[in-house]
């Protein structure tokens, strides 16, 4: 029921964009007095990159800064009530001209901290950077030579993609997450300032990054105007309980990634609050397809039988929510998938003999590879599904590596990645659902599982170029989902929920849901 | 001075009848056994290592086994939600934490032993060697040994642990590799000072090799007391597996030690305490058993040694 | 002269020593697999660019060539960078590739320099700690051997033994930073935050040596010159305080010499605990990250600064007990 | 006596305390002492006097205890004060025991404990006072540059030089009594005559009276007043000691004066000359030692310990060789030579026409077969925590006698001969006396049947009772197994007793080698006449002590002087003896001397004569 909700929604949401009319504002949440306060205090769990470039990294805990930092010409406040909800922020509108061309009118008199003016050229130059193939982020359909951009005027961008075959409306969930870098810095290339610190037209200024904090400082020139407090210390912090014991002493304002046990001490707890949102970001358990016994679907969805995945959201308690799909709720194009795999010993069992492995026999020990992970639970819930397998008789061990280790086994490599199985997560924080499934199941990328499946490309490219996202999701739903569904190269385990707990004095701050923040109108004691 | 006087006193000393013809070995034990302390120590210790051995098999409770819908249960003496087959409470994936424990016991005991085994036979032998024969190789034996010393074991465990997926031998390799020096220094020094002893003169004129002397006059000697303070560093070994255990490479799990189970309960310490306590609290007996006898043991070697009657 | 030619003796014997452990952790890291340049380019990285950004940082040369090159780099004060932290020095991880658009990388010894100073104040203070419980629970242990102090010393080292670091460091920053609010305990703003961390690494460090002290002092209360003190006429008191502690005390400095090296181990961990931002934090990050070069300096420093201490512990013991001849 | 008794004992008993029920040490025993009087107890070893000596003193600790008696000072019983006057009290209650090294803590400067003491007892004295008393009473009892000895430690001080700054510890408070307990048995003898000497002078001086015990009579004859004999820690008689020593009453003392060894009387032994031809058993030839050690607190330059220099002689079957000289005369590394412990640096060790430094393996298993030693310290040549039985039987495990019962066979058997009761199988040596360990250190020595027993020192630590008695083991067990003896002593009095041929050593070198009564009679070299004044003895000494007897004590061996090693403390010395080091010469038939005095020593070479 909820699903056809959803779907008109995001239908008006397409249709309304091309008609312009979408004005929504998150700042409808609270906007408090002005009250000087002290700089709210921000730990994170995960470490920053040693690149400030916005296109050198995925890195979640990065991108949290950007958030602060950077500004986008829309966000996506992506919750799963209205899932495709849009707020003009440095773009006053977006507009299809037609498949293929997308025009973007820009907010004027917005200044970068650096003080340079924020200008149509700033987005052409991070639309051209960002696509450069060996950006690692890879935001974008297709390379830059697929894209003519042209600028009108100071504040008109029109993007035209006719070169690279695939629809503008890309762009439109692209824009909800590009942070805009200054044209300044792009043209002194990758290795110029651009990695040295963040320039952007956020409400707040970057300073400093000292040890394992980055400071920040409200932005007098924030065209929303000055955040109420002075500033944001955001700092590492790679123990859970360590960050939840400096919220308690009151060193720390808000820390992010509770365990779900710990909710349950600080909901006792009268001087802290608990916010909860359902995130962009899936677990997967992702299936080396490039060698055997996994280059054999069967095998694989016989695994996905094996495995009881609401133990695993007991396991996870309420740092996970359930979801049946390769994407998460608040993306594009979500559906609970009517064949995605279930829970079912007896099903298991006959995929195991069809494969040729009646119980189990005849199978190779099975290395299954995760991380200790600042993820909630991500040993506990290895531990859980390594149990089940081995009951369905895949003899499998279950390796907990350290972080670097298990990041440097993580990605496919020639002749398949290590172990057999690994544990992995995926979060961008934009609606655009190629951003995993593309960048997994396509054998131009094929990330961790290392696929190679001719049905499959095909798929991806048929729903990345149709003509209306109104198509696209069709095609989404009942044709590339699906058919993933039946190859299960990965299996998508739940939805994380980001759990924050904050200094209940902590008011007016915006979660969303790839874990990054609006604090400019927050305020603290 | 007080030496020499005793001396002068036990002399005509009459040897008390029981002790006659008992060899020195047995009546240590008679002695130590006496002392009610050695008895509560070997009984703790005896019914640790039974239970260890005998429960999870008896109780056929599996300490791998999941049961999530009954995790986190609360040990009998707090809380209602505790079932029969957890007096001790559950941990995060609801397994029971009395099996857990006392299987966890089980390897850590084995670390612990082997691993402190381990160190004494190379500490041992190489401080032996260094201080017997002293000059060039004690100065390069000791060289080697405070370079050894020198190296962080941590440094050391992520580059042998680093090789393989951390298996139990591998393990008790590393930490007994990179905690032998301190016995290596210990042994050195008291071998210093008795090989200047004129025994081992005597026994050198009677003919004996270096081997011979190091073997049967030195080693029995030293041993001892070197042994007795290894037993602290049985706990420590114990202790340094669960450091592994909590940098990602300790014992690979379902296998319970101390080690992994406090490094993982130690995230619910808030909301249960119980899961990383339970095993600081059974390592702690298991500690003072083995203490209480070994201290009694060596108060009654001193003892009969020291000439008491 | 004497002084001179001990310290002499002493810091050239120290080089080798130093030298050793260089020569093994670099050939040890050399050993593990897991190429530490795809860590640093992160696993999206292509093969061909790995390979690239390794011949370019020379990890492709026989070992000996690369252990000859960081050593004369070292002999100069220049212990290479980091491979994975920015010069600000923030602890880094995620995934990037093209790993060559990395802001310039942090040097280790800057990296150590910054954070050495945090962490010898903690083991100082930690050091500090440990001898205070040592004296308080070892002398009386010492003086009356086999009655209760005795035991009781006894039951407190195999309790102290028994309490992870971790989990002690957790409960005590639960009881005096939160419930209490006596101590502030994650981070570092000031002198304050170093108390709770010591204390932990004290607990930790105390039972070998209060069983040492104990030892070594109902021994020495055994030796003549003891108890012929009191017919000499001195005061129990001065026997005690004046010649058995001060005799006693020489095995307690050489062991705490030697427990130096092991205390990293609970640094490492502590100041994981705490977020204490000193050297252990920085090695534990540098081995999850497998962060080579700093490790290698990380353990160059620790052996020399292990070699130093020693030094001095053997100083002050020659000090005290004139016939340990330095 | 008229005068008051400044200390009085009264019925004193001590028991030691143990499992099976007291045992008294000390039985009843009283006696009294007069201001400035001299009281000598003597007893062997055993008989109580170190735990009677320690009772005056109130230095009584469990297991010990005061069973019942008085001991009364200052007409107060001290066993009954409370410790703070106790305390108070030791500044006029002074004790001096037999173990110097171990009774000052040796982490501190000397001068500086005894300062600590007179201060803790004479509060009121300043410590500037204090140390320049310290530093002037060092200088009384002859420690040379006592302003800088003030500051150095236990460990740089000699024995004799220590138990020196022990009397100076004992008289700085000026003590009203001092109880001195055998002062000079661990002291070489010339070095125990200077001390002697010196108590006397210091006791008269600060008019202290004084307890002085001791287990040689000889040495109490010449000092004390009054003479106590305590056996089996009863006194059994009170004498002055001339008459003691004429008419002794009780037997045991009698007993023990028969004891004491005659040098020169016609009652003493005659030891036979034994024929010397034939094949020497083991001959040394021209064999150097020298030891090379770091020098203190230096980076590598290392002095040189000259222990053994140029030493040569033969020792033939069947007789018993004695090496005599005091401590550090190199007469230790001489046994090790002869015992292959070490090898001679330069010269050879030859035996059974072998150089022992060539032999390995076998032939050297054989050779220690043969060659057995008997080591010196009592109290370290037994392993503390091995069985009798077990230490006598090691030897035959290594030589390779694998049964057990075999071994238990023989063991016993040789445990024995030596006089030792079978029950002692199983026993730990602790808690036997110096001579039954010994006995068992003979024992181990013997269950090899060897042809040669060095003795290293084997008597010293004995007193003349248990020597007495070894003695005679030692001669029956000659006899029974025609052993050849090599006696390495300091005590010519024992020599004299047993020994057919003796050399004497100073300095790592041989200074003079004689028969017998050559040697005790007609001694070449003036060092031999000094150790002959210094020997305590009953008898009227041939050589006086006024003239013989030598100040300060030998240089280290470390960087020796040129010229005779003796020159420094040599009477007779002349220039000669400063630049030409003598060698041994022929001093009439049996004997040969290094001295320039010899008559047949050619006299200095005319450099005209040279060539």
């Amino acid at each position: 029921m909820s699903m056809n909700r959803r779907d008109f929604l995001s239908r008006t949401a397409a249709l309304g964009v091309g008609a312009g009319l979408l004005q929504l504002n998150p700042s409808a949440i609270v906007s408090p007095a002005f009250a000087q306060s002290k700089p709210l205090v921000f730990l994170s769990a995960e470490n920053i990159t040693g690149n400030w470039d916005p296109t050198a990294h995925t890195t979640l805990s990065q991108k949290n800064v950007e958030g602060f930092v950077m500004g986008f010409l829309v966000r996506n406040p992506m919750t799963v009530e209205n899932p495709d909800e849009v707020v003009y922020e440095l773009a006053e509108s977006l507009k299809l001209i037609d498949a293929d061309t997308i025009e973007i009118k820009l907010r004027q008199g917005v200044k970068f901290h650096d003080g340079k003016d924020f200008k149509a050229e700033d987005v052409k130059a991070t639309f051209e950077y960002g696509s450069q193939p060996d950006r690692p982020a890879q935001w974008y359909p297709g390379p830059t030579e697929t894209l003519t951009i042209t600028t009108p005027d100071d504040y008109t961008v029109v993007v035209d993609t006719s070169k690279g075959g695939y629809p503008a409306h890309l762009f439109m969930f692209l824009a909800g997450f590009l942070p805009i870098m200054s044209s300044a810095d792009i043209a002194q290339g990758p290795k110029g300032p651009i990695s040295q610190r963040l320039n952007g037209t956020g409400p707040f200024k970057f300073v400093e990054q000292r040890g394992n904090d980055t400071v920040l400082e409200a932005y007098e020139g924030y065209f929303k105007g000055k955040p109420v407090i002075p500033g944001i210390n955001f700092s590492f912090v790679g123990d859970s309980t360590t960050r939840m014991l400096s919220l308690m002493n009151g060193q720390a304002s808000i820390v992010e990634r509770l365990e779900p046990e710990q909710v349950g001490t600080l909901e006792g707890n009268d001087k802290v609050a608990i916010s909860r949102v359902t995130s962009v970001e899936n677990k997967y358990l992702w299936f080396r397809c490039s060698k055997a016994p996994f280059d054999n679907p069967l095998v694989r969805r016989a695994a996905c039988h094996a495995i009881d995945r609401s133990v695993l959201l007991e396991v996870l308690g309420d740092a996970g929510a359930a979801s049946a799909n390769f994407v998460s709720p608040v993306k594009f194009g979500y559906i609970d998938l009517p064949n995605y795999p279930e829970f079912d010993a007896e099903k298991c069992q006959a995929l195991l003999a069809e494969a040729g492995f009646p119980k189990g026999e005849g199978l190779p020990p099975l290395e299954y590879i995760t991380s200790v992970g600042f993820y909630p639970k991500t040993k506990e819930y290895g531990e859980v599904i390594t149990a089940m397998l081995q009951e369905q008789g895949f003899q499998v061990e279950l390796s907990v590596l350290e972080i670097a280790a298990w990041n440097e086994r993580l990605y496919d490599r020639p002749g398949g990645g290590p172990g057999h199985m690994i544990d992995c997560g995926w979060s961008t924080g934009s609606p655009e659902p190629d951003l995993i499934l593309r960048t997994h199941f396509h054998s131009s990328s094929k990330r961790i599982t290392g696929i190679e499946d001719k049905e499959l490309d095909a798929s991806l490219d048929k729903e990345r170029s149709a003509a209306t996202l109104e198509e696209r999701k069709t095609i989404l739903q009942t044709e590339t989902m699906p058919m993933i569904a039946d190859k299960v190269p990965a299996l998508s385990l739940f939805t994380s929920v980001m759990i924050h707990a904050h200094d209940k004095s902590l008011t007016g701050l915006f979660i969303y849901p790839d874990g990054s923040m609006d604090a400019s109108k927050a305020t603290l004691g | 001075m007080a030496a020499v006087d005793l001396n002068e006193i036990t002399v005509a000393q009459p040897l008390a009848a029981e002790r006659r013809g008992v060899s020195i070995t047995r009546r240590i034990w008679r002695a130590a056994f006496a002392s009610y302390e050695f008895r509560i120590g070997l009984a703790i210790f005896v019914i640790l290592v039974a239970a260890a051995l005998f429960y999870p098999w008896l109780s056929g409770i599996n300490p791998t086994k999941l049961n999530v819908s009954a995790k986190l249960n609360a040990p009998w003496f707090i809380g209602d939600k505790w079932m029969w087959s957890a007096p001790l409470g559950t941990d995060q994936l609801g397994r029971d934490m009395l099996v857990r424990s006392l299987v966890g016991l089980r390897y850590s005991l084995l670390i612990g032993f082997s691993t402190v085994a381990l160190m004494l036979v190379v500490g041992c032998t190489i401080g032996m060697l260094s201080g017997y024969y002293g000059g060039k190789v004690d100065l390069i034996l000791m060289r080697i040994t405070d370079a050894q010393l020198s190296i962080p074991m941590i440094i050391l465990a992520i580059t042998v642990l680093g090789v393989s997926r951390p298996t139990i031998p591998a393990i008790i390799l590393v930490l007994g590799l990179s905690s032998w020096p301190v016995y290596a220094r210990v042994t050195r020094s008291v071998v210093m000072t008795e090989r200047k002893q004129e025994y081992v003169r005597a026994a050198q004129v009677s003919g004996a090799s270096n081997l011979w002397i190091m073997l049967f006059l030195l080693a029995p000697l030293i041993m001892p007391p070197v042994i007795f303070i290894s037993v602290l560093d049985v706990a420590r070994m114990m202790i340094f597996e669960s450091i592994l255990g909590f940098i990602g490479l300790g014992v690979q799990p379902p296998t319970p030690t101390f080690g992994n189970i406090i490094a993982d309960g130690r995230k619910y310490l808030l909301n249960a305490w119980w899961i990383a306590t339970m095993p600081g609290i059974f390592l702690c007996f298991t500690l003072t058993s083995v203490n209480l006898m070994g201290a009694t043991l060596e108060r009654a070697r001193n003892r009969i040694y020291g000439g008491a009657l | 002269m004497a002084l001179l030619s001990f310290l002499a003796r002493r810091i050239s014997q120290g080089v080798v020593i130093i030298f050793l452990v260089t020569l093994l952790i670099f050939t040890l890291l050399r050993v593990v697999p897991g190429d530490p340049v795809r860590l640093m380019a992160g696993g999206m990285a292509p093969e061909a660019l790995i390979e690239e950004i390794a011949k370019e940082m020379g990890l492709r040369d026989p070992i000996l060539v690369q252990f000859g090159r960081y050593m004369t780099g070292v002999v100069q004060g220049d212990f290479g960078q980091s491979f994975t932290r920015p010069a600000s020095g923030a602890s880094t991880g995620g995934t990037g590739f093209g790993d060559s658009s990395r802001g310039d990388r942090a040097d280790v010894l800057t990296l150590i320099g910054d954070t050495l100073p945090m962490t010898l104040q903690l083991a100082a203070l930690a050091v500090i700690f440990a001898l205070i419980i040592t004296f308080l629970i070892g002398t009386p242990a010492g003086l009356a051997p086999n009655r209760w102090p005795d035991r009781l010393a006894f039951y407190v080292s195999s309790i102290f033994v028994s309490l992870p670091n971790f989990w002690l460091g957790i409960v005590l920053a639960l009881l005096f930073s939160v419930k209490l609010g006596w101590l502030p305990a994650i981070g570092y703003k000031g002198f304050a935050y170093t108390i709770l961390p010591a204390i932990v690494l004290a607990i930790e460090l105390s039972p070998v040596l209060i069983r040492n002290l104990s030892g070594s002092l109902s021994a020495v209360m055994q030796s003549p010159f003891i108890s012929f003190g009191r017919v000499r006429g001195l005061g129990r008191r001065r026997i005690v305080y004046g010649h058995a502690l001060r005799n006693a005390s020489v095995p307690l400095l050489n062991l705490l010499g030697i427990q130096i090296s092991g205390l990293l181990g609970g640094v490492l961990v502590v100041e994981f605990i705490f977020d204490y931002p000193g050297l252990g934090l920085l090695t534990i990050n540098a081995v999850l990250q497998r962060d080579f070069p700093l490790i290698q300096g990380i353990a160059i420093i620790t052996s020399a600064i292990f070699v130093l201490i020693n030094i001095v512990v053997d100083l002050i013991a020659s000090t005290i007990d004139p016939r340990l001849e330095y | 006596m008229i005068s008051v008794p400044i200390l009085s004992v009264r019925d004193l008993t001590v028991s030691l305390r143990s499992e099976e029920g007291g045992r008294n040490i000390v039985s009843d025993v009283s006696l009294d002492l007069a201001p400035r009087e001299i009281v000598g107890i003597i007893g062997a070893s055993g008989s109580g006097k170190s735990v009677l000596s320690r009772a005056l003193v109130n230095w009584i600790d469990p297991p010990l205890e005061i069973a019942s008696g008085s001991v009364t000072y200052k007409n107060e019983n001290i066993f009954t004060l409370p410790p703070r006057r106790m305390r108070a009290l030791r500044k006029e209650i002074a004790y001096v025991g037999a173990n110097p090294q171990g009774a000052l803590d040796p982490t501190l400067p000397v001068g500086r404990q005894i300062v600590e003491k007179i201060q803790a007892l004479v509060p009121e004295l300043s410590r500037a006072d204090a140390e320049r008393r310290v530093i002037e009473l060092l200088a009384a009892v002859r420690i040379p540059s006592p302003a800088s000895r003030f500051h150095e430690y236990p460990s740089q001080f000699s024995g004799g030089m220590m138990q020196r700054a022990l009397i100076v510890d004992a008289l700085a408070t000026n003590p009203a009594f001092l109880v001195a307990d055998n002062v000079t048995q661990p002291l070489d003898v010339t070095i125990a005559a200077q001390v002697m000497r010196l108590m006397r002078e210091l006791t008269e001086r600060f008019d202290t009276a004084v307890v002085f015990v001791s287990s040689s009579l000889p040495i109490l004859n010449d000092s004390a007043d009054q003479i106590l004999v305590l056996a089996e820690g009863r006194i059994v008689e009170r004498q002055v000691p001339e008459r003691l020593v004429h008419s002794p009453q009780h037997p045991y003392t009698t007993q023990l004066i028969s004891e004491i060894p005659q040098i020169w009387t016609d009652t003493a032994p005659v030891v036979p000359k034994i024929p010397r031809q034939g094949t020497p058993l083991i001959s040394i030839k021209n064999a150097f030692r020298t030891y090379h050690v770091r020098k203190r607190g230096t980076f590598a330059s290392y002095s040189e310990v000259r222990a053994v220099r140029d030493v040569s002689f033969d020792v033939f079957p069947g007789e018993n060789f004695g090496i005599v000289g005091e401590s550090g005369c190199g007469k230790s590394t001489l046994m090790r030579l002869l015992s292959r412990l070490e090898m001679p640096d330069s010269g050879s060790v030859i035996c059974g026409g072998q150089n022992i430094s060539r032999l390995w393996r076998a032939d050297l298993l054989k050779f220690r077969k043969d060659f057995q030693l008997v080591l010196q310290d009592p109290f370290n040549s037994l392993p503390p925590r091995t069985p009798i039985g077990e230490i006598i039987g090691g030897p035959l495990r290594v030589h390779g006698v694998r049964s057990a019962d075999q071994r238990r066979k023989q063991v016993l058997a040789v445990m024995e001969e030596v006089g030792l009761a079978s029950s002692l199988f199983d026993e730990l040596p602790l808690g036997l006396s110096a001579g039954q360990r010994q006995r068992v250190n003979v024992a181990r020595a013997l269950v090899l049947d060897p042809k040669v027993l060095i003795m290293d020192e084997t008597l010293s630590a004995l007193d003349q009772t248990e020597q007495f008695k070894l003695l005679k083991l030692f001669s029956d067990l000659q006899t029974k197994h025609g052993l050849t003896y090599i006696f390495i002593s300091h005590d010519m009095a024992m020599v004299r007793r047993v020994c057919n041929r003796i050399a004497v050593m100073y300095l790592g070198e041989v200074v003079e080698i004689a028969d017998n009564t050559k040697l005790f009679f007609d001694p070449g070299h003036p060092y031999t006449k000094a150790l002959l004044s210094a020997i305590p003895t009953l008898e009227t000494r041939r050589y006086d002590p006024e003239e013989c007897l030598l100040d300060g004590e030998p240089p280290s061996p470390i960087d020796l002087p040129p010229g005779c090693g003796f020159a420094s403390r040599c009477p007779k010395a002349f220039g000669r003896c400063r630049v030409e080091t003598p060698l041994l010469m022929p001093d009439g038939p049996d004997g040969e001397a290094a001295c320039f005095l010899v008559p047949s020593y050619p006299p200095q070479p005319v450099t005209a004569a040279a060539a």
